[in-house]
């Protein structure tokens, strides 16, 4: 499953990722990700993510050709 | 510009509301006028030569550009119907943004100013905190920092809870 | 433009607060910007094509320059100082203005966008309502009629007094 | 006493109206006016009155050499 991950999340991850291991659910990503950097934990616990364009919430099963962005809160303008 | 690596939506004409070129305002504005709309708003959102006491060298803006049209097509949609606008029309920077020029800009146009006033700052407050937008400051000093956005407060709170955990468990 | 008719105030470079050429929003605009100013919000208003369901050929604007234009440049002082501003811009024709063209323009800027905003529905709200200067609208029809600003709503309960001791009366 | 007059005013009198008669008060001017053209009435009592470019109130006493402005209620923008 491929995961983009945006702005200030690149101070701790690639902005592509490409995880193996299937992965269900946002809880199960989020972990995922803590896992590979602790310091990022909190950041993603303050994401919003979407899947091929639109936001999912936390029910949503993600499907091995998902294609995942991970976005920290918005501060535009 | 188009993010070609995702599956997106069909493009909505990404670069009206993303571009990373920069804004003329004097040509955007040139578009707001209509015959029945006695009233035209503009805000542009600029660069600031500070922030928070230190001196901004420049802004870097990163969105993710495919959502980011989408969103604000449909909060200029949603401001049109709500007020009865006869236009709409906003486009945020990405990339660098230097001191005094616009990052984005928002044009609202109305019959009457009550509703150009409230649907452009309705329009402004919805993009600066929903759509997928992010602001790097670069300070003249060399160092950068991501803005927070709008759960700054409750980061800042929860930094401190942690803090105050860690200084607790010595 | 001078009133050389009055006994007047040393002028108070008159032509930027009044004047009876077409408002350039565009080069208004490219004046208004700061590099401390993080938000220019801009006020165009701009004549209708219709007026309480009458069509409209165009607006035409009388002042009393000298006082207008002292009492434009008060107001923006008022603004600038109440709100911490950078800057505050504004304009007012005399004259024919055509359907969609500026009758007045108001730039203000700011750190941040509620001053902006807010002092720039100030600045044009007390000009609408304290300043010399008066609409009459021409119709498409050839009649025309003055505004009667803001003591319409007073003025038409007169009207409807007088209108009802004339009907007693009989 | 030279009396200035604008907008809608010019409906009932001259721009410029040249009162050779002495006129202490606005109370005086505007009855003196209505006179010309009763019709002007209820709009003159409408209206704010300046002496060289400065507003007065009704407590204001005219000077011969005063340029007096009749300005009926603003309706710009």
């Amino acid at each position: 499953m491929k995961v983009y991950l945006y702005a200030m999340l690149k101070d701790y991850f690639d902005h592509e990722v490409w995880l193996q291991q299937p992965v269900h659910t946002i809880d199960e990503l989020k972990e995922k990700l803590s896992a590979q950097n602790e310091n990022a934990r909190d950041l993603l616990d303050s994401c919003r993510f979407a899947v091929n364009d639109r936001f999912i919430d936390n029910n949503y099963i993600f499907q091995s050709h998902d294609v995942v962005s991970i976005l920290p809160p918005a501060s535009g303008g | 510009m188009m993010s070609s690596a995702f599956y997106h939506l069909p493009a909505v004409d990404e670069w009206r509301y993303i571009t990373d070129e920069p804004i003329n305002l004097a040509a955007v504005l040139s578009k707001a006028h209509r015959p029945g709309a006695g009233a035209v708003v503009l805000f542009s959102g600029e660069t600031r030569d500070t922030s928070e006491g230190k001196a901004v060298w420049f802004l870097e803006y990163e969105a993710h550009p495919s959502m980011a049209a989408k969103m604000i097509r449909d909060i200029l949609q949603e401001a049109i119907d709500r007020w009865g606008l006869h236009f709409a029309i906003a486009q945020h920077r990405t990339g660098v943004v230097n001191i005094s020029d616009s990052a984005v800009v928002v044009v609202t146009g109305a019959p009457h100013r009550s509703e150009a006033y409230a649907a452009n700052r309705f329009i402004i407050d919805k993009i600066k905190h929903e759509v997928p937008i992010w602001k790097c400051e670069h300070f003249t000093d060399g160092t950068k920092v991501w803005s927070e956005g709008c759960n700054h407060k409750e980061k800042v709170a929860a930094a401190e809870e942690v803090l105050s955990d860690s200084v607790n468990k010595f």
